[in-house]
């Protein structure tokens, strides 16, 4: 039996899985390098998503001490937010990489085109 | 309780020196480099010897590295069957050396340092072989020798001695990863690798069924090198190598390293009374006896004469494998002692081989017409060797049927005495058409071709050695002696 | 103080990870300074990584807190035998790397890129300690990631077109490994609410969460990342392409500490957090790690055997040895781990030595090709006996480390009576055996009877060759080194049972 | 790709030249409280560069690789790091684990070791500055027809 109120309450997780899926198909069905890399990048986002969306709850507020007292439960989860700073700034790291990678490859093979590459390899 | 001495690890390490100082000196000083291997070999059997009066009094020299493994450490021993076979090897290296010299000068063959290195390493390796105290580092051994083999195999690094080498790698070490499971096997229901007198396994440690598989592993295993059919097709195939080679390797050191394998498994892995119990020899005793009679047949098609030698050193081998696998007292003497006199009849005439090829270039029978007036003593050599061969007494061969015949009387199945009786008369069909063409036809060329006395030695000595050991089979020392002694402990005694 | 032995675990990330930006700053002032300086650090690194194991081993486990704060909050770096076997491996590879790549660099690369090299090797070792040491599955991933990107760059440093397309190419696959691990993470994080090992696992027990989906997909996403970065078939695609252009001191490093460290991270994370009876009973990991790497094995050898580039050849081995390795661990017993452990550091040795001898060989003539290396054993006699040594040792002939693993590995499998892999391994080294005796063949008695002059290859690439054969030979013998750092880590995760 | 301006545009040239002051202000504000607030080195730092690429966006790369230079840049960018692990070994050297700042005398008063975390985030703001701006002039400076 499906239930639709549960599939509904998490449309995060649905969102970050179309997202995945899409990045994933974009990956193996994009010739273009690029395609493929931005791909990568949709299921890097959508993983961030997904992590965040879990640190998250309605009518938090953030984590930060003003003084008066707050109840730690009304907290929004800051460790999520904290892994993907981290994960964001290796992803910086990885595009910057990949994108420096597809000029040298465009540079020496005069396309971008992943089977025209392997044509003149 | 054996006594503690490095000497039976020295008697290794010396082949492995010698092939390390051999290498270094090089092709440059070839006389220093054969010096080498000539001081390698008698310092290897002066070691030997000296271990003999404590042995032979029934004591036992053990040297053992710390353990590796519960139950595995490197450890080398010499007990009367090791050092039945070690000092063998060493002794046929001396002389075979010396063959060598005569051999590879007289042809003037490339590469010989490699050539005397891997010899050394090989000799190594036996001696290692023979020594060893466990399984594990029997098995070590055994694989070096494999390697070390390879070089001496496709030595003419020509396509034929290349396919031969790979063929020999093929079976030896498929052989060595049977030999690996097994060894694996073992120490898995025993917890330990360490040869006892009487067998480390006993019935009560694994089903039957699966003592039987193992055997069967340990047989195929050990059977490659010792050639039993029909695994036995890499033997006359590496026949390639130069004649030293296949007179010392391919008819002493690897091929009875196979056997002894066998032999020790049988021994002092399974013992004679869980043999016994799990009717293990019967099967071995039929391979055997199957191997001898076509082996034999085989050879008589052969016109090459190193291929015809090479059949009927499968069939000799399958009588030490057939002796093993009577599991009787007599029998296992038999089989022990026909290492050594198949060793001293079968490398005479790998000799004459080799000096005929070096003399005349000659490799075929049917080439050899009257070759006995040109070379009267080697082909005497060889003739000697051919008639020992058939169990003419009082030469050594005779020696060693005579105690299979006996064992396989004392055993359940006095009917394979029939099977030594019919290889006697087939080894006749195979051998006497040569000493006949040989002596008794006319040559194209009568000249007389001069043999080097770094040939001719050799082979007297082998001729020298068939004789004596024929006439005076008890003297002290002699091989027979050290069977009794070996197989006295291994019933228990 | 400095000589506090409770600090040495982080000094193995920071020396390396830091040294990594003090070499980018110091090429500034002095041009050429990069070789000395990185050989420095990765000495330092590897005394450390030797003290680490010492004192590992002397008065137990290292478990290190940044900031001063308890776990689960601070960063948590574990040293265990097992991990401390991990840096040996990497460390003492990438300072022999340092060592061999003086002369190889200073041929192959320009100026420029020559300091970018060994900032590069400097950064991936910091990262492969980083990640083999962590404490936490967030720090691992960060670790993974700095490790990764380094191998990609230094994949595509080398001056040709392919070694560029097939780093592109294992840049997308890594990086769908790493997200994949990353979203592995998440699950586990959602679930549990921990990221540190220790307390995943304990968390993991307690909240009953055996039968949930979440941590079902989060294994599955954990093992798929981590496979594709150890090279286990069948994700393996991007290492034969990648290894056939590369420089060979790294392909030497990445086969003996990348891919290496991918697979112990597995070993790692599957038996502390998870738990043995999870990754037997309820999610078959280890059946289906199993029989992937059975067929590892045999199908990377054969692919090995129908190659004729021995830099690719020797690609296709690694799928197979990782087989050999996957395969202990999916045994599933403690010897059988202890087994998958000891190919894992013997393998790195190996194939280190391999690699290196290749890539002097390449040094010296130019020549890759199986075909032309006749006549080599007399041209380069040292280096091609180095060689043989590592590649007899490939082939698991006694007294070499190859021969010990082959036999644990054996035993292993038949005291747990899965006689087909057994079979299997056997069977391998006899393939094994026909790729590499083909090499040796060549080299020494393939033809080329002309005398070649000898040409060997310059003393700083010898040595570390050197080095590597002969502890091939030297761990053959004492295996109980390796074996002593192992074998206590093994019965502690075997028997790390947490469901109750 | 132009080594000249991209646009010649008035307009955008002095808008630029009016915003940029504010953004780094802005970026050096969210470095400065990163550690009591949301906010941090990477942030920051990120702000800061966007500022450098937004000039050479709008003068020209030339012009921009003039204003931080290479060499600087490749100065800066290993920097944090390096400033980031000196304090973490000094704590190792006063006898405390890595970056435990309770560890070193000066810094067991909490303000001061707030201070001292500031420090960090200023390395890191250094570092992701140069390194992005760096990133962009890499690929975007590079000349493709030759």
């Amino acid at each position: 039996m499906v239930n639709l109120e549960f599939y509904l309450q998490h449309y995060n997780y649905w969102i970050s899985v179309l997202l995945f899926m899409i990045g994933l198909y974009t990956m193996i069905a994009k010739k273009n390098l690029i395609k493929k890399f931005l791909g990568l990048n949709i299921v890097d986002t959508s993983i961030y998503l997904f992590f965040i969306s879990m640190g998250d709850k309605s009518k938090a507020i953030a984590p930060i001490i003003h003084g008066e007292h707050v109840d730690p439960t009304h907290y929004s989860n800051p460790l999520p937010s904290v892994l993907i700073l981290t994960a964001i700034v290796v992803a910086i790291g990885l595009t910057a990489t990949a994108l420096s990678l597809s000029i040298r490859i465009y540079e020496e093979y005069g396309t971008l085109n992943s089977e025209k590459i392997e044509e003149l390899w | 309780m054996p006594a503690t001495d490095i000497r039976p690890l020295l008697a290794v390490l010396v082949g492995f020196i010698a092939c390390v100082v051999i290498l270094i000196v090089g092709e440059k000083n070839r006389d220093i480099r054969e010096g080498i291997t000539f001081g390698a070999a008698i310092s290897k059997f002066l070691i030997l010897i000296s271990l003999f009066p404590l042995v032979y009094e029934g004591g036992k020299y053990l040297f053992t590295t710390p353990e590796l493994l519960p139950g595995i450490s490197l450890s080398f021993m010499a007990d009367p069957f090791s050092l039945f076979f070690s000092t063998l090897s060493s002794m046929l290296w001396i002389v075979t050396t010396m063959f060598s010299i005569g051999y590879m000068r007289g042809l003037h063959e490339h590469k010989q340092t490699r050539y005397y290195a891997a010899f050394a390493a090989c000799i190594g390796a036996t001696i290692g072989i023979a020594n060893s105290a466990n399984l594990f580092t029997l098995f070590v051994f055994y694989e070096i020798l494999t390697v070390a083999t390879y070089p001496l195999v496709i030595h003419d690094e020509d396509e034929e001695s290349l396919a031969a080498g790979r063929k020999y790698l093929a079976y030896t070490l498929t052989g060595g990863i049977f030999i690996l499971f097994s060894l694996v096997l073992t120490y898995d229901i025993a917890g330990t690798l360490n040869f006892a007198n009487t067998g480390l396994l006993s019935a009560s440690m694994a089903s039957p069924l699966l003592l039987k598989l193992l055997f069967a592993t340990f047989i195929i295993g050990f059977g490659v090198k010792a050639a039993i059919m029909p695994l036995h097709s890499w033997l006359p195939s590496v026949m390639v190598a130069p004649t030293p080679v296949s007179a010392l390797l391919h008819c002493v050191a690897v091929v009875k390293a196979g056997t002894f394998g066998i032999i020790r498994v049988v021994n002092n892995v399974y013992g004679i009374e869980l043999m016994g119990d799990l009717g293990l020899g019967l099967p071995l005793v039929i391979v055997a006896s199957i191997t001898i009679i076509i082996s034999m047949l085989i050879a008589l098609t052969k016109d090459h004469l190193k291929a015809r030698l090479a059949y009927s050193t499968i069939n000799e081998l399958s009588y030490i494998v057939l002796g093993a696998g009577l599991l009787t007292e007599f029998g296992v003497t038999g089989s022990m002692v026909h290492i050594a006199n198949h060793a001293f009849m079968k490398i005479g005439m790998f000799f004459f081989a080799g000096t005929v090829f070096v003399a005349t270039g000659k490799e075929y029978i049917s080439e050899m017409d009257g070759i006995g007036k040109r070379m009267p003593i080697s082909t005497l050599v060889f003739s000697i060797g051919a008639i020992a061969l058939t169990g003419t007494p009082p030469l050594v061969g005779f020696i060693s049927k005579w105690y299979l015949a006996l064992g396989a009387i004392q055993s359940p199945h006095p009917v394979f005495v029939g099977v030594l009786l019919a290889s006697a008369l087939l080894n006749v069909a195979v051998f006497w058409p040569i000493i006949y063409k040989a002596f008794f036809k006319e040559p194209e060329v009568k000249r007389r071709p001069k043999v080097s006395l770094w040939l001719m030695i050799p082979m007297v000595f082998a001729s020298f050695g068939t004789i004596v050991l024929g006439l005076f089979p008890r003297f002290p020392y002699t091989p027979l002696e050290l069977a009794f002694r070996a197989v006295r402990l291994f019933l228990g005694g | 103080m400095l000589l506090n032995q409770n600090q040495l675990p982080i000094l193995l990330v920071l020396i390396p990870l830091f040294g990594a930006y003090l070499a980018a700053i110091s090429v500034l002032f002095k041009k050429k300074i990069n070789n000395i300086l990185s050989l420095i650090l990765l000495s330092l690194s590897f005394f450390l990584s030797l003290l680490t194991a010492n004192h590992v081993l002397t008065s137990g486990d290292i478990s290190y807190h940044t900031a001063g704060l308890q776990p689960p909050f601070a960063i948590e770096i574990v040293v265990d035998p097992l991990s401390a076997l991990m840096t040996i491996i990497i460390t003492s590879l990438s300072l022999l790397t340092v060592i061999y790549s003086r002369e190889f660099i200073r041929k192959e690369l320009s100026d420029k890129r020559e300091s970018y090299y060994y900032i590069l090797v400097l950064l991936l070792t910091g990262g492969l300690n980083w990640f083999v040491i962590a404490g936490d599955i967030f720090n691992m991933f960060v670790g993974l990631e700095i490790l990764s990107i380094s191998s990609y760059s230094l994949i595509a440093i080398a001056q040709n077109k392919e070694a560029i397309a097939s780093a592109y190419q294992y840049l997308l696959m890594g990086s769908i490994g790493s997200s994949f691990f990353l979203l592995g993470t998440g699950y586990l994080y959602i679930m549990t609410g921990t990221l540190n090992f220790a307390d995943l696992a304990i968390r993991i027990a307690q909240l009953g969460l055996f039968n949930s989906e979440a941590i079902f997909a989060s294994t599955a996403f954990i093992v798929t990342g981590l496979s594709i970065k150890g090279a286990i078939f069948p994700l393996h695609v991007w290492m034969p392409d990648a290894y056939s252009k590369a420089l060979a001191p790294i392909c030497a490093l990445s086969s003996g500490a990348i891919i290496e460290a991918a697979v112990y991270a597995l070993i790692r994370i599957t038996l502390t957090v998870y738990g043995i009876e999870f990754i037997t009973e309820i999610v078959p990991v280890k059946t289906i790690l199993l029989w992937l790497a059975g067929i590892a094995i045999i199908i990377g050898s054969l692919y090995a055997i129908s190659q004729s580039n021995i830099k690719r050849m020797l690609a296709y081995s690694s799928v197979s040895q990782m087989g050999y390795i996957v395969m202990g661990y999916g045994i599933g017993t403690q010897l059988g781990l202890s087994a998958g452990i000891l190919h894992l550091f013997n393998h790195s040795i190996m194939k280190a030595c391999l690699f290196f001898a290749v890539g002097a060989i390449a040094y010296k003539t130019g020549k890759t090709d199986l075909y032309e290396y006749e006549g080599m054993g007399d041209k380069m006699p040292v280096t091609m006996m180095f060689f043989s040594l590592a590649a007899i040792s490939m082939v698991g002939i006694p007294p070499t480390n190859g021969f010990i693993s082959k036999f644990y590995l054996v035993w292993a499998s038949a005291s747990s009576t899965r006689w087909i892999f057994a079979a299997i391994i056997l069977v391998s080294s006899l393939l094994n055996a026909i790729y590499f005796f083909r090499i040796i063949n060549k080299a020494y008695f393939g033809g080329g009877h002309e005398e070649a002059s000898r040409d060997e290859a310059p003393y700083t690439m010898l040595v570390p060759i050197g080095v590597l054969a002969i502890s091939c030979v030297v761990f053959g013998l004492a295996f109980n080194i390796p074996l002593s750092l192992i074998e206590p880590v093994a019965e502690k995760l075997m028997t790390l049972s947490l469901i109750i | 790709m132009s080594e000249g301006p991209i646009t010649k545009d008035v307009l955008v040239k002095t808008v630029t030249k009016i915003l940029i002051p504010p953004i780094q202000l802005f970026g050096l504000y969210v470095i400065m409280h990163g550690h009591i607030s949301p906010g941090g080195g990477f942030q920051g730092g990120v702000i800061i560069a966007s500022s450098f690429i937004l000039y050479a966006l709008v003068f020209g790369y030339r012009e921009g690789a003039h204003r931080a230079k290479l060499k600087i840049r490749q100065f800066l960018e290993p920097l944090g790091p390096i400033i980031f692990g000196t304090i973490g070994l000094i704590c190792i050297l006063f006898s405390g684990n890595f970056l435990q700042y309770s560890a070193i005398p000066i810094l067991a008063n909490a303000e001061i070791a707030a201070t001292a975390i500031s420090l960090v985030e200023i390395g890191i703001g250094i570092t992701v500055t140069a390194v992005i701006f760096s990133i962009f002039m890499a690929m975007g400076g590079r000349k493709t027809d030759g």
